[in-house]
């Protein structure tokens, strides 16, 4: 399996409506059991987003102060972003060509997921 | 096609369409045709002009010898070829024609003046160029005069 | 190429990834310049292999590079384009994609830093072919111009 | 000594590479057909140029990261792509266009045409690039380039009412018989002179090869607000010289002879030997500046390695690249089509190219993940905002008036 099947992805719910797709995957280092000193990087949820947008201001993993006309883009893109825990994906299917893009099918409607805005003051990356 | 694709397929086809729209296209009308004969009179004044500073610039031994047969030649080939171009347009009517004679006389004087600079500077005779280039101004006057006259 | 400021290549072989620390695919992973120890540019993160732990939680195991990695995340026709032509490309190494085992990624900052074995530096067939076929025969190719 | 020294090497890049064959036809051009109508064009360029280059070059040395490096990680691998096809269409237009100024400048010396020129030059630039340093190179062809000056000798020597030449300048109005659309394809042109992305491509590329860091940031600072207003000078000189002489003649610069001419006239065969070797030193300069942009944005963007400071053998893909953008160069201007044109041509799609590499420099210049605390001041940034805007309305007009003026007949 290769990242590439997550990012873009599109979004399903458990009616399989699709609510958004995947704008980012956010990874957390954890310690290799059995190993004292190695870690490896363990994909910790995915960004869920509605519109379709680049990723050139970066406002996924944090928010973006400046400069002001760019941040206030920054903020309404992000507005109804919403961030989807591993634990809360029932299945992901990868895309079915080269090129094409996967599904991932959540196991709550998007409603139950938290805002992405209210969860990057948590992350104090 | 993801929309990025047509978007992307759309800009390439535009920016190879855009120079095809760069060349010269029919004239309808007598007046149409009037105004391509006033930038072609234009045209060839600069050409002539561009002439006449080099050709004084040379009198006064300002000038080296290669520099001022390029641009020589060079105002010679801009001039032929603005001279080509007008030559090969169709006039579409009788009052046309009579545009079209005046001006082909006017850029053919201009046409010869240049010709004998350009000979001449090309085998080195750089301090006489103002007596060979004696009908610049005048050339460059009446193409001068006929822009101002066509395109009023 | 200049040796980073802060963390990475700066530090040479200390790894400084530490249990806790969080990432963003698109912003600190994907796309971003792979050096080796000396900072010398290897080639870029294309995209990234995953395995799925006992939980099922998918974790990282390698960073691939090369047209074939990158070929998926063109998306659309240029993908299937660039993915058949690197197919018949090919130069042996069976067309898939070149792979760094995520273990010997010692440093995740600017740019990432990857502990390489000695003369593995050419993760690229094209590199080498490029190499070997073109310029090392033209004459002053050892010695750098600075 | 070795601080000016450092200076003076980053400045004569700025001039080597801000005079070239675009801005030496632009700017004559332009004067002759419009006289001082369009100098506020070429000063907003010049404050753009200062404002881009600063923020890129303060990203190489705070951040070490070059600018096409930084344009593929901001905008993905996908719009990155198109960027980098726009880009090396672009810069390898420009290139030839570049290869074709060298031989024309030799031209005017030896009344030789130029295309048998073409390939000793050719020859002559993938040497300088396969063998010279960076810094020789950079020294060599911004002080010969630093000749152009006798443009603004020139100036003086036509002896214009300084107050008028003001007076036009600061009352832009269209001239007579010329259209708007024509007057504004030409400000785009002129702008797209100034503000030419492959400066910046070279500019943070050279900020890496030279190992900038944090310390050096006075250097780059130096090297942006000297370097690149000189350049603007010899630019406005070369437009003051042709309005003043060849706009009254009513003369249309089409040629690189016709813009010698407001420096043979005053100052007679001193005047046109220092011109023809600023015009020959600053296009053989910014050929070398083009075609290394060339290999350096295809490197940057796939991650190879690049740069004078590696041996070739080690950088095998980059000099390939290089050599292939050298070769493709020529074979355009050898199939005699007319260098101005490709001048004129490479402008009006370096305007439209330029929204793609400005942004993500704004984006990342802003970024304290990437800057820590070097990153946009207040000024910085109303600046850069205010030029993100005014590139945009360029680039989206840039084609439009191109097609409607029939690229400015």
């Amino acid at each position: 399996m290769r990242l590439a099947d997550l990012i873009g992805a599109r979004v399903v719910d458990p009616a399989g409506r699709e609510v958004g797709h995947v704008s980012d995957v956010r990874l957390v280092e954890e310690r290799v059991p059995g190993e004292d000193a190695a870690t490896r990087l363990r994909v910790d949820g995915l960004v869920v987003a509605v519109r379709r947008r680049s990723r050139l201001l970066a406002y996924d993993h944090r928010p973006v102060r400046a400069p002001l006309p760019l941040a206030f883009l920054a903020r309404r893109a992000a507005a109804r972003a919403r961030w989807a825990p591993w634990h809360t994906v029932a299945g992901h299917l990868p895309p079915a060509a080269v090129g094409e893009r996967g599904t991932v099918r959540l196991d709550r409607a998007a409603a139950d997921l938290p805002l992405l805005g209210d969860v990057h003051e948590r992350w104090t990356r | 096609m993801t929309v990025r694709g047509r978007r992307v397929a759309a800009v390439a086809a535009l920016l190879v369409l855009v120079p095809a729209a760069g060349c010269a296209g029919p004239s309808r009308t007598g007046e149409d045709y009037r105004n391509k004969a006033a930038s072609t009179a234009g045209a060839a004044a600069s050409a002539v002009n561009t002439a006449l500073i080099g050709v004084r610039a040379a009198g006064d031994g300002r000038v080296t010898g290669p520099y001022v047969s390029v641009l020589l030649g060079d105002a010679e080939t801009d001039l032929l070829a603005v001279q080509q171009t007008f030559e090969s347009r169709q006039p579409p009517d009788e009052a046309s024609d009579a545009v079209r004679e005046r001006l082909g006389k006017a850029l053919g004087k201009a046409a010869d003046a240049l010709a004998a600079v350009r000979i001449a500077a090309r085998r080195g005779e750089v301090r006489e160029l103002p007596e060979t280039g004696r009908d610049l101004p005048a050339a460059a006057e009446r193409l001068e005069r006929l822009e101002k006259e066509m395109s009023s | 190429m200049n040796p980073q400021e802060d963390t990475g290549a700066r530090d040479g072989g200390a790894s400084n990834r530490r249990p806790g620390r969080a990432y963003s695919a698109h912003f600190h992973l994907l796309d971003r310049q792979v050096v080796d120890r000396e900072g010398r540019p290897v080639c870029k993160v294309d995209d990234l292999e995953l395995a799925h732990d006992e939980h099922g939680r998918p974790y990282v195991t390698a960073l691939l590079a090369g047209p074939a990695a990158l070929a998926p995340r063109l998306g659309g026709l240029s993908a299937r384009w660039l993915a058949a032509v690197q197919r018949r490309m090919s130069v042996g190494g069976g067309g898939g994609p070149a792979r760094i085992d995520f273990g010997r990624v010692t440093g995740i900052g600017p740019v990432l830093t990857v502990d390489l074995p000695e003369g593995a530096a050419g993760v690229h067939a094209l590199e080498d072919w490029m190499r070997d076929e073109i310029v090392a025969r033209l004459p002053g190719a050892g010695r750098a111009s600075g | 000594m070795k601080r000016l020294l450092a200076v003076t090497l980053g400045v004569l890049t700025a001039i080597g590479g801000f005079v070239d064959i675009g801005d030496l036809v632009a700017s004559s051009l332009v004067g002759a057909r419009f006289g001082f109508s369009l100098v506020w064009v070429l000063l907003l360029g010049v404050v753009g140029i200062c404002v881009y280059a600063e923020m890129a070059g303060r990203v190489a040395a705070v951040a070490g990261r070059p600018t096409f490096d930084l344009v593929r990680e901001r905008l993905g691998p996908r719009a990155a792509l198109v960027n980098l096809i726009g880009s090396l269409l672009v810069t390898a237009l420009t290139l030839a266009a570049e290869l074709a100024g060298v031989a024309l400048a030799i031209e005017l010396i030896s009344s030789v045409t130029y295309l048998l020129w073409l390939p000793a030059v050719l020859l002559m630039v993938w040497l300088v690039i396969w063998r010279t340093r960076f810094e020789t190179m950079e020294r060599v062809f911004g002080l010969a380039g630093l000749a152009l000056v006798v443009f603004v000798v020139a100036v003086v020597g036509l002896d214009p009412s300084w107050s008028g030449m003001l007076d036009r300048a600061l009352h832009p109005e269209v001239p007579g018989g010329e259209g708007v659309p024509t007057y504004l394809y030409y400000g785009i042109a002129l702008f797209a002179s100034a503000m030419t992305p492959y400066e910046v491509f070279f500019f943070s590329s050279g900020g890496i090869e030279e190992r900038w860091g944090r310390k050096d940031l006075a250097v780059a600072r130096a090297n942006v607000f000297v370097g690149f207003p000189l350049g603007g000078l010899l630019s406005l000189a070369i437009m003051a010289a042709a309005a003043l002489l060849l706009h009254p003649a009513g003369v249309e610069v089409g040629n690189l002879s016709q813009v010698v001419l407001p420096v043979a006239v005053p100052l007679g065969k001193a005047g046109i030997a220092l011109a023809i070797l600023g015009m020959f030193a600053a296009t053989f300069g910014a050929a070398l500046e083009t075609a290394l942009s060339c290999g350096y944005t295809t490197a940057q963007y796939f991650g190879w390695r690049w740069g004078k400071a590696v041996a070739p053998r080690a950088a095998s893909r980059f000099h390939v690249v290089v050599a292939t953008a050298l070769v493709a160069g020529t074979m355009l201007v050898l199939t005699g089509i007319d260098p101005v044109k490709v001048t004129e041509y490479s402008l009006v799609f370096a305007a439209v190219a330029l929204p793609l590499t400005y942004l993500p420099i704004l984006v990342v210049a802003n970024d304290p993940e990437y800057m820590g605390r070097a990153v946009n001041g207040r000024l910085a940034n109303t600046m850069g905002v205010l030029y993100l805007a005014v590139v945009l309305v360029a680039a989206t007009a840039a084609v439009p008036l191109m097609i409607a003026t029939k690229a400015g007949q």
